[in-house]
Protein backbone atom coordinates (compact mmCIF):
# COMPACT_ATOMS: atom_id res chain seq x y z
CA UNK A 1 0.00 0.00 0.00
CA UNK A 2 0.94 3.44 -1.04
CA UNK A 3 0.09 6.77 0.27
CA UNK A 4 -1.05 8.95 -3.30
CA UNK A 5 -1.35 12.88 -2.99
CA UNK A 6 -3.10 14.85 -5.21
CA UNK A 7 -2.54 19.04 -5.54
CA UNK A 8 -4.38 21.69 -7.17
CA UNK A 9 -6.34 20.87 -9.87
CA UNK A 10 -5.43 17.39 -10.04
CA UNK A 11 -6.55 17.02 -6.44
CA UNK A 12 -10.01 18.90 -8.04
CA UNK A 13 -9.98 16.61 -11.24
CA UNK A 14 -10.02 13.69 -9.32
CA UNK A 15 -11.94 14.87 -6.10
CA UNK A 16 -10.07 13.86 -3.26
CA UNK A 17 -6.32 14.99 -1.51
CA UNK A 18 -4.89 11.63 -0.73
CA UNK A 19 -6.35 7.92 -0.89
CA UNK A 20 -3.65 4.29 -0.08
CA UNK A 21 -3.77 2.22 -3.10
CA UNK A 22 -2.72 -1.12 -3.52
CA UNK A 23 -0.43 -1.75 -6.73
CA UNK A 24 1.45 -4.25 -8.80
CA UNK A 25 3.25 -1.35 -10.65
CA UNK A 26 7.00 -0.95 -9.97
CA UNK A 27 7.50 2.47 -11.28
CA UNK A 28 5.72 6.15 -11.56
CA UNK A 29 4.10 5.30 -14.89
CA UNK A 30 3.25 1.79 -14.20
CA UNK A 31 1.29 3.70 -11.05
CA UNK A 32 -0.60 6.26 -13.65
CA UNK A 33 -1.48 3.44 -16.27
CA UNK A 34 -3.31 1.58 -12.98
CA UNK A 35 -4.94 4.56 -12.04
CA UNK A 36 -5.93 5.74 -15.41
CA UNK A 37 -8.19 2.31 -15.92
CA UNK A 38 -10.31 3.21 -12.36
CA UNK A 39 -12.72 5.64 -13.89
CA UNK A 40 -13.11 8.74 -15.99
CA UNK A 41 -11.98 11.53 -13.43
CA UNK A 42 -8.47 9.48 -12.99
CA UNK A 43 -8.24 9.02 -16.95
CA UNK A 44 -8.72 12.52 -17.53
CA UNK A 45 -6.34 13.78 -14.54
CA UNK A 46 -3.68 11.74 -16.02
CA UNK A 47 -4.58 12.57 -20.02
CA UNK A 48 -1.60 14.55 -20.61
CA UNK A 49 1.62 13.77 -18.62
CA UNK A 50 3.70 16.74 -20.21
CA UNK A 51 1.27 19.23 -17.71
CA UNK A 52 2.05 17.13 -14.56
CA UNK A 53 4.86 16.49 -11.99
CA UNK A 54 5.89 13.99 -9.43
CA UNK A 55 7.30 13.39 -6.40
CA UNK A 56 8.29 10.31 -5.14
CA UNK A 57 8.75 10.21 -0.87
CA UNK A 58 8.72 14.19 -1.00
CA UNK A 59 11.63 14.33 -3.69
CA UNK A 60 10.46 15.59 -6.93
CA UNK A 61 11.26 13.01 -10.05
CA UNK A 62 10.08 11.98 -13.17
CA UNK A 63 7.86 9.06 -14.39
CA UNK A 64 10.12 6.74 -15.59
CA UNK A 65 11.43 6.77 -11.39
CA UNK A 66 10.76 3.04 -9.24
CA UNK A 67 8.26 2.81 -6.61
CA UNK A 68 10.28 0.24 -4.50
CA UNK A 69 10.25 0.97 -1.20
CA UNK A 70 8.23 4.11 -1.90
CA UNK A 71 5.96 5.35 0.69
CA UNK A 72 3.89 8.25 -0.92
CA UNK A 73 3.58 9.42 -4.40
CA UNK A 74 2.15 12.41 -5.39
CA UNK A 75 0.76 13.96 -8.32
CA UNK A 76 0.32 17.97 -8.87
CA UNK A 77 0.82 20.56 -12.10
CA UNK A 78 4.06 22.78 -12.42
CA UNK A 79 4.60 24.68 -9.11
CA UNK A 80 3.58 28.42 -9.36
CA UNK A 81 5.65 29.97 -6.18
CA UNK A 82 7.45 33.04 -5.43
CA UNK B 1 19.66 29.15 7.45
CA UNK B 2 16.13 29.90 8.37
CA UNK B 3 13.12 28.36 6.33
CA UNK B 4 9.51 29.07 7.61
CA UNK B 5 6.19 28.00 6.00
CA UNK B 6 3.26 29.33 7.44
CA UNK B 7 0.19 30.66 6.70
CA UNK B 8 0.21 33.89 8.98
CA UNK B 9 1.82 37.28 7.40
CA UNK B 10 5.20 38.03 8.18
CA UNK B 11 6.50 41.48 9.31
CA UNK B 12 8.75 42.15 6.37
CA UNK B 13 10.48 44.83 8.57
CA UNK B 14 11.28 42.86 11.24
CA UNK B 15 12.55 39.93 9.51
CA UNK B 16 15.16 42.23 7.63
CA UNK B 17 16.32 44.40 10.71
CA UNK B 18 16.95 40.80 12.12
CA UNK B 19 18.44 39.32 9.66
CA UNK B 20 20.89 41.75 8.50
CA UNK B 21 21.76 42.71 12.68
CA UNK B 22 24.46 41.85 14.59
CA UNK B 23 27.05 39.70 11.44
CA UNK B 24 29.60 42.29 11.28
CA UNK B 25 31.43 40.44 8.49
CA UNK B 26 28.65 40.54 6.05
CA UNK B 27 28.62 43.65 3.71
CA UNK B 28 26.12 43.19 1.49
CA UNK B 29 21.90 42.24 2.42
CA UNK B 30 20.03 41.60 -0.56
CA UNK B 31 15.81 40.66 0.01
CA UNK B 32 13.52 39.61 -2.10
CA UNK B 33 9.80 39.71 -1.21
CA UNK B 34 6.84 38.68 -3.25
CA UNK B 35 3.54 40.64 -2.98
CA UNK B 36 0.20 39.45 -4.29
CA UNK B 37 -0.66 41.50 -7.62
CA UNK B 38 -3.73 43.27 -8.74
CA UNK B 39 -4.54 43.81 -12.37
CA UNK B 40 -6.88 46.67 -12.90
CA UNK B 41 -7.96 45.20 -15.57
CA UNK B 42 -8.92 41.91 -14.05
CA UNK B 43 -9.54 42.94 -10.14
CA UNK B 44 -8.65 39.92 -7.94
CA UNK B 45 -10.48 39.66 -4.95
CA UNK B 46 -8.00 37.11 -3.33
CA UNK B 47 -5.35 34.23 -4.15
CA UNK B 48 -5.32 30.79 -2.31
CA UNK B 49 -2.28 29.26 -2.01
CA UNK B 50 -1.78 25.66 -1.54
CA UNK B 51 1.30 23.89 -0.94
CA UNK B 52 2.85 20.18 0.35
CA UNK B 53 2.82 20.24 3.67
CA UNK B 54 6.06 18.42 4.33
CA UNK B 55 7.92 18.70 1.16
CA UNK B 56 7.69 21.93 0.83
CA UNK B 57 10.26 22.62 4.06
CA UNK B 58 12.29 19.73 2.47
CA UNK B 59 12.81 21.30 -1.29
CA UNK B 60 13.28 24.89 -0.19
CA UNK B 61 15.91 23.53 2.59
CA UNK B 62 17.74 21.71 -0.25
CA UNK B 63 17.62 25.00 -2.83
CA UNK B 64 18.93 26.73 0.28
CA UNK B 65 21.98 24.37 0.83
CA UNK B 66 22.61 24.60 -2.44
CA UNK B 67 22.65 28.10 -2.86
CA UNK B 68 24.76 27.93 0.56
CA UNK B 69 27.37 25.89 -1.97
CA UNK B 70 27.55 27.71 -4.51
CA UNK B 71 28.18 31.05 -3.22
CA UNK B 72 30.04 32.14 0.35
CA UNK B 73 26.82 33.23 2.33
CA UNK B 74 26.84 34.51 5.76
CA UNK B 75 23.53 33.69 5.95
CA UNK B 76 19.88 32.75 3.90
CA UNK B 77 16.58 33.29 5.07
CA UNK B 78 13.32 31.65 2.86
CA UNK B 79 9.68 32.64 3.87
CA UNK B 80 7.10 31.62 2.48
CA UNK B 81 3.39 31.73 3.36
CA UNK B 82 -0.17 30.09 2.03
CA UNK B 83 -3.48 29.83 2.84
CA UNK B 84 -5.63 33.03 1.55
CA UNK B 85 -4.15 36.51 1.01
CA UNK B 86 -5.25 39.12 -0.79
CA UNK B 87 -3.79 42.01 -3.40
CA UNK B 88 -1.01 44.13 -1.79
CA UNK B 89 -0.04 41.41 1.12
CA UNK B 90 3.45 40.17 1.11
CA UNK B 91 3.10 36.03 -0.09
CA UNK B 92 7.22 35.30 0.37
CA UNK B 93 10.43 36.62 0.67
CA UNK B 94 13.90 35.29 0.73
CA UNK B 95 16.94 36.99 1.72
CA UNK B 96 21.02 36.49 1.21
CA UNK B 97 23.65 38.30 3.18
CA UNK B 98 27.69 37.82 1.75
CA UNK B 99 30.43 39.64 1.95
CA UNK B 100 30.35 41.03 -1.82
CA UNK B 101 27.59 42.20 -3.54
CA UNK B 102 27.30 40.16 -6.46
CA UNK B 103 27.39 36.80 -4.33
CA UNK B 104 24.13 38.05 -1.83
CA UNK B 105 22.56 39.05 -5.85
CA UNK B 106 23.46 36.00 -7.40
CA UNK B 107 22.06 33.69 -4.71
CA UNK B 108 19.13 35.64 -4.32
CA UNK B 109 18.38 35.00 -7.80
CA UNK B 110 19.19 31.77 -7.84
CA UNK B 111 16.81 30.94 -5.06
CA UNK B 112 14.51 32.82 -6.69
CA UNK B 113 14.62 31.04 -9.80
CA UNK B 114 13.90 27.73 -8.30
CA UNK B 115 11.54 28.29 -5.26
CA UNK B 116 8.93 29.29 -8.73
CA UNK B 117 9.69 26.23 -10.16
CA UNK B 118 10.68 23.46 -7.58
CA UNK B 119 9.03 24.26 -4.92
CA UNK B 120 5.15 22.53 -4.20
CA UNK B 121 3.03 25.70 -4.37
CA UNK B 122 0.22 26.53 -6.41
CA UNK B 123 -1.54 29.59 -6.39
CA UNK B 124 -5.34 29.90 -7.43
CA UNK B 125 -6.50 33.28 -7.92
CA UNK B 126 -10.55 34.71 -7.74
CA UNK B 127 -12.19 37.43 -8.95
CA UNK B 128 -15.45 39.10 -10.57
CA UNK B 129 -14.55 36.62 -13.47
CA UNK B 130 -14.26 33.27 -11.68
CA UNK B 131 -11.74 31.34 -10.32
CA UNK B 132 -8.46 29.37 -11.97
CA UNK B 133 -5.56 28.29 -11.15
CA UNK B 134 -2.39 29.52 -11.85
CA UNK B 135 -0.32 28.40 -14.73
CA UNK B 136 3.49 27.70 -14.97
CA UNK B 137 5.28 30.35 -17.33
CA UNK B 138 7.65 28.98 -19.55
CA UNK B 139 9.96 31.81 -18.63
CA UNK B 140 10.26 30.47 -15.10
CA UNK B 141 11.09 27.12 -16.17
CA UNK B 142 13.91 28.67 -18.77
CA UNK B 143 15.43 30.83 -15.92
CA UNK B 144 16.38 27.62 -14.06
CA UNK B 145 18.79 26.96 -17.67
CA UNK B 146 21.08 30.10 -16.36
CA UNK B 147 22.30 28.23 -13.22
CA UNK C 1 11.54 57.82 -6.61
CA UNK C 2 12.97 59.04 -3.66
CA UNK C 3 16.65 59.75 -2.63
CA UNK C 4 18.15 60.38 0.62
CA UNK C 5 21.57 61.44 1.49
CA UNK C 6 21.78 61.78 5.24
CA UNK C 7 24.51 61.90 8.34
CA UNK C 8 22.14 59.56 10.86
CA UNK C 9 20.89 56.10 10.72
CA UNK C 10 17.82 55.24 9.25
CA UNK C 11 15.60 52.44 10.10
CA UNK C 12 15.75 49.34 7.34
CA UNK C 13 12.89 47.53 8.62
CA UNK C 14 10.78 50.73 8.45
CA UNK C 15 11.99 51.92 4.85
CA UNK C 16 11.51 48.45 3.51
CA UNK C 17 8.19 48.48 4.86
CA UNK C 18 6.79 51.61 3.75
CA UNK C 19 8.32 51.05 0.25
CA UNK C 20 6.50 47.79 -0.10
CA UNK C 21 3.00 48.84 1.24
CA UNK C 22 0.31 50.40 -0.92
CA UNK C 23 0.93 49.46 -4.56
CA UNK C 24 -1.16 46.69 -5.50
CA UNK C 25 0.46 46.54 -9.42
CA UNK C 26 4.12 45.71 -8.16
CA UNK C 27 3.99 42.04 -7.96
CA UNK C 28 8.68 42.18 -6.62
CA UNK C 29 10.58 43.95 -4.27
CA UNK C 30 14.15 44.01 -3.89
CA UNK C 31 16.49 45.49 -1.69
CA UNK C 32 20.31 45.79 -1.34
CA UNK C 33 21.77 46.73 2.07
CA UNK C 34 25.60 47.85 2.39
CA UNK C 35 26.51 47.27 6.15
CA UNK C 36 30.11 48.70 7.52
CA UNK C 37 32.13 45.04 7.77
CA UNK C 38 34.63 44.33 9.90
CA UNK C 39 37.62 41.92 9.02
CA UNK C 40 38.40 39.88 12.43
CA UNK C 41 42.22 40.36 11.16
CA UNK C 42 42.20 43.84 10.55
CA UNK C 43 39.74 45.09 13.13
CA UNK C 44 37.80 48.18 12.07
CA UNK C 45 37.36 51.41 14.56
CA UNK C 46 35.34 53.43 12.20
CA UNK C 47 34.71 54.25 8.99
CA UNK C 48 34.52 57.73 8.11
CA UNK C 49 32.09 58.68 4.87
CA UNK C 50 32.97 62.22 3.01
CA UNK C 51 30.92 62.70 0.27
CA UNK C 52 30.40 66.43 -2.17
CA UNK C 53 27.25 67.65 -1.06
CA UNK C 54 24.99 69.21 -3.98
CA UNK C 55 27.02 66.90 -6.78
CA UNK C 56 25.98 63.56 -4.96
CA UNK C 57 21.97 63.90 -4.85
CA UNK C 58 22.55 65.17 -8.11
CA UNK C 59 24.04 61.70 -9.07
CA UNK C 60 22.44 59.54 -7.39
CA UNK C 61 19.30 61.43 -9.06
CA UNK C 62 20.62 60.71 -12.43
CA UNK C 63 21.48 56.96 -11.53
CA UNK C 64 17.92 56.39 -10.76
CA UNK C 65 16.47 57.85 -14.02
CA UNK C 66 18.17 55.72 -15.89
CA UNK C 67 17.08 53.03 -14.31
CA UNK C 68 13.66 54.07 -14.56
CA UNK C 69 14.61 54.75 -18.08
CA UNK C 70 15.99 50.73 -18.84
CA UNK C 71 13.75 48.97 -16.56
CA UNK C 72 9.38 49.50 -16.13
CA UNK C 73 9.96 50.36 -12.08
CA UNK C 74 6.58 51.03 -9.90
CA UNK C 75 9.86 52.85 -7.62
CA UNK C 76 13.18 53.43 -6.67
CA UNK C 77 14.78 54.44 -3.27
CA UNK C 78 18.32 55.06 -2.82
CA UNK C 79 19.58 56.29 0.99
CA UNK C 80 23.54 56.64 1.31
CA UNK C 81 25.01 57.81 4.68
CA UNK C 82 28.00 60.19 5.33
CA UNK C 83 29.93 60.71 8.53
CA UNK C 84 31.36 58.97 11.15
CA UNK C 85 29.80 54.80 11.09
CA UNK C 86 31.19 52.13 13.34
CA UNK C 87 31.67 48.22 12.42
CA UNK C 88 27.46 47.17 11.72
CA UNK C 89 25.96 50.03 11.23
CA UNK C 90 24.13 50.39 7.81
CA UNK C 91 26.09 52.21 5.10
CA UNK C 92 23.03 52.47 2.74
CA UNK C 93 20.22 50.79 0.83
CA UNK C 94 18.61 50.50 -3.00
CA UNK C 95 14.85 49.25 -3.20
CA UNK C 96 13.96 48.70 -6.28
CA UNK C 97 9.76 47.55 -7.16
CA UNK C 98 8.47 46.50 -10.41
CA UNK C 99 5.83 43.67 -12.12
CA UNK C 100 8.16 41.18 -12.32
CA UNK C 101 11.39 40.14 -10.04
CA UNK C 102 13.48 40.09 -13.24
CA UNK C 103 13.14 43.74 -13.69
CA UNK C 104 13.90 44.55 -9.87
CA UNK C 105 16.43 42.48 -9.75
CA UNK C 106 18.36 43.68 -12.68
CA UNK C 107 17.90 47.03 -11.81
CA UNK C 108 18.94 47.17 -8.14
CA UNK C 109 22.43 45.59 -9.90
CA UNK C 110 22.35 48.15 -12.12
CA UNK C 111 21.57 50.94 -8.89
CA UNK C 112 24.36 49.17 -6.81
CA UNK C 113 26.85 49.27 -9.80
CA UNK C 114 26.88 53.17 -10.59
CA UNK C 115 26.47 54.08 -7.15
CA UNK C 116 29.63 52.21 -6.43
CA UNK C 117 31.62 53.84 -9.24
CA UNK C 118 30.12 57.13 -10.25
CA UNK C 119 27.98 58.53 -6.83
CA UNK C 120 30.59 61.10 -5.37
CA UNK C 121 31.68 58.96 -1.96
CA UNK C 122 35.02 57.93 -0.33
CA UNK C 123 35.51 56.03 2.58
CA UNK C 124 38.46 56.24 4.83
CA UNK C 125 38.55 53.24 7.16
CA UNK C 126 40.18 53.72 10.77
CA UNK C 127 41.68 50.99 12.81
CA UNK C 128 44.50 49.76 15.41
CA UNK C 129 46.66 49.67 12.28
CA UNK C 130 46.37 53.37 11.41
CA UNK C 131 43.76 55.45 8.90
CA UNK C 132 43.70 54.95 5.03
CA UNK C 133 41.24 55.90 2.43
CA UNK C 134 39.31 52.57 0.10
CA UNK C 135 40.70 52.26 -3.14
CA UNK C 136 38.26 51.76 -5.84
CA UNK C 137 38.76 48.26 -6.93
CA UNK C 138 38.85 47.28 -10.34
CA UNK C 139 35.88 44.78 -9.91
CA UNK C 140 33.71 47.53 -9.44
CA UNK C 141 34.56 49.93 -12.58
CA UNK C 142 34.35 46.59 -14.77
CA UNK C 143 30.87 45.47 -13.43
CA UNK C 144 29.75 48.87 -15.29
CA UNK C 145 30.29 47.32 -18.54
CA UNK C 146 27.89 44.50 -17.93
CA UNK C 147 25.33 47.51 -18.71
CA UNK D 1 37.15 83.28 -10.76
CA UNK D 2 35.87 79.39 -10.44
CA UNK D 3 35.37 77.16 -6.95
CA UNK D 4 38.02 74.29 -7.20
CA UNK D 5 37.19 71.52 -4.57
CA UNK D 6 39.07 69.16 -3.55
CA UNK D 7 37.71 65.45 -1.98
CA UNK D 8 39.48 62.46 -0.33
CA UNK D 9 43.28 62.70 -0.23
CA UNK D 10 43.23 65.10 -2.81
CA UNK D 11 41.60 67.22 -0.26
CA UNK D 12 44.12 65.67 2.04
CA UNK D 13 47.30 66.63 -0.23
CA UNK D 14 46.35 70.15 -1.01
CA UNK D 15 45.68 71.10 2.28
CA UNK D 16 41.87 72.85 1.90
CA UNK D 17 38.65 71.51 0.91
CA UNK D 18 38.10 74.65 -1.79
CA UNK D 19 39.28 78.06 -3.27
CA UNK D 20 39.29 80.46 -6.00
CA UNK D 21 40.95 80.32 -8.64
CA UNK D 22 41.42 83.08 -11.14
CA UNK D 23 42.73 81.05 -14.11
CA UNK D 24 42.85 81.62 -18.07
CA UNK D 25 42.87 78.08 -18.91
CA UNK D 26 40.20 76.71 -21.25
CA UNK D 27 40.20 73.03 -20.56
CA UNK D 28 40.70 71.00 -16.82
CA UNK D 29 43.73 69.74 -17.90
CA UNK D 30 45.13 73.82 -18.51
CA UNK D 31 43.81 74.35 -15.11
CA UNK D 32 45.75 71.46 -13.52
CA UNK D 33 48.92 72.43 -15.42
CA UNK D 34 48.42 76.23 -13.95
CA UNK D 35 47.82 74.65 -10.37
CA UNK D 36 50.59 72.12 -10.56
CA UNK D 37 53.14 74.96 -10.80
CA UNK D 38 51.61 76.63 -8.11
CA UNK D 39 53.68 74.54 -5.16
CA UNK D 40 54.88 71.31 -4.55
CA UNK D 41 51.84 69.72 -2.47
CA UNK D 42 49.88 70.64 -5.84
CA UNK D 43 52.59 68.72 -8.44
CA UNK D 44 52.12 66.00 -6.05
CA UNK D 45 48.24 66.17 -5.49
CA UNK D 46 48.14 66.14 -9.28
CA UNK D 47 51.23 63.69 -9.59
CA UNK D 48 48.75 60.78 -11.66
CA UNK D 49 46.17 62.28 -13.30
CA UNK D 50 45.00 58.68 -14.02
CA UNK D 51 44.33 58.27 -10.15
CA UNK D 52 42.09 61.07 -10.45
CA UNK D 53 38.81 62.47 -11.41
CA UNK D 54 37.29 65.27 -11.92
CA UNK D 55 33.68 67.10 -11.85
CA UNK D 56 32.28 70.63 -13.87
CA UNK D 57 29.58 72.13 -12.08
CA UNK D 58 28.42 68.78 -10.44
CA UNK D 59 29.08 66.41 -13.35
CA UNK D 60 31.61 63.56 -13.92
CA UNK D 61 33.74 64.37 -16.68
CA UNK D 62 37.22 64.06 -18.07
CA UNK D 63 40.11 66.31 -18.36
CA UNK D 64 39.59 67.19 -21.83
CA UNK D 65 36.73 69.03 -20.78
CA UNK D 66 35.99 72.68 -21.45
CA UNK D 67 36.43 75.30 -18.83
CA UNK D 68 34.02 78.01 -20.43
CA UNK D 69 31.16 78.92 -18.28
CA UNK D 70 32.28 76.88 -15.37
CA UNK D 71 31.63 77.88 -11.64
CA UNK D 72 33.06 74.89 -9.92
CA UNK D 73 35.69 72.42 -10.65
CA UNK D 74 36.01 69.20 -8.52
CA UNK D 75 39.17 67.02 -8.36
CA UNK D 76 38.72 63.45 -5.96
CA UNK D 77 40.26 60.34 -6.71
CA UNK D 78 37.88 57.38 -7.81
CA UNK D 79 34.53 57.04 -6.01
CA UNK D 80 33.90 54.58 -3.38
CA UNK D 81 30.34 54.15 -2.08
CA UNK D 82 27.90 51.88 -1.91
Amino acid sequence: MIDVLYFAWVRERIGLPREQVQTQATTVAGLVDELRTREERYALAFSDLSSLRVAVDQELTDFDAPLAGAREVAFFPPMTGG
Amino acid sequence: MRIVVQEQPFDLGAEVSAFAAGRHDLGAVVTFTGVVRDDPAKPLAQMMIEHYPGMTEKALEKIATEAQARWPLGDVLVIHRFGVLHPGEQIMMVATAARHRKDAFEAAEYLMDYLKSRAPFWKMEKGAAGEGWVAARSADEDALKRW
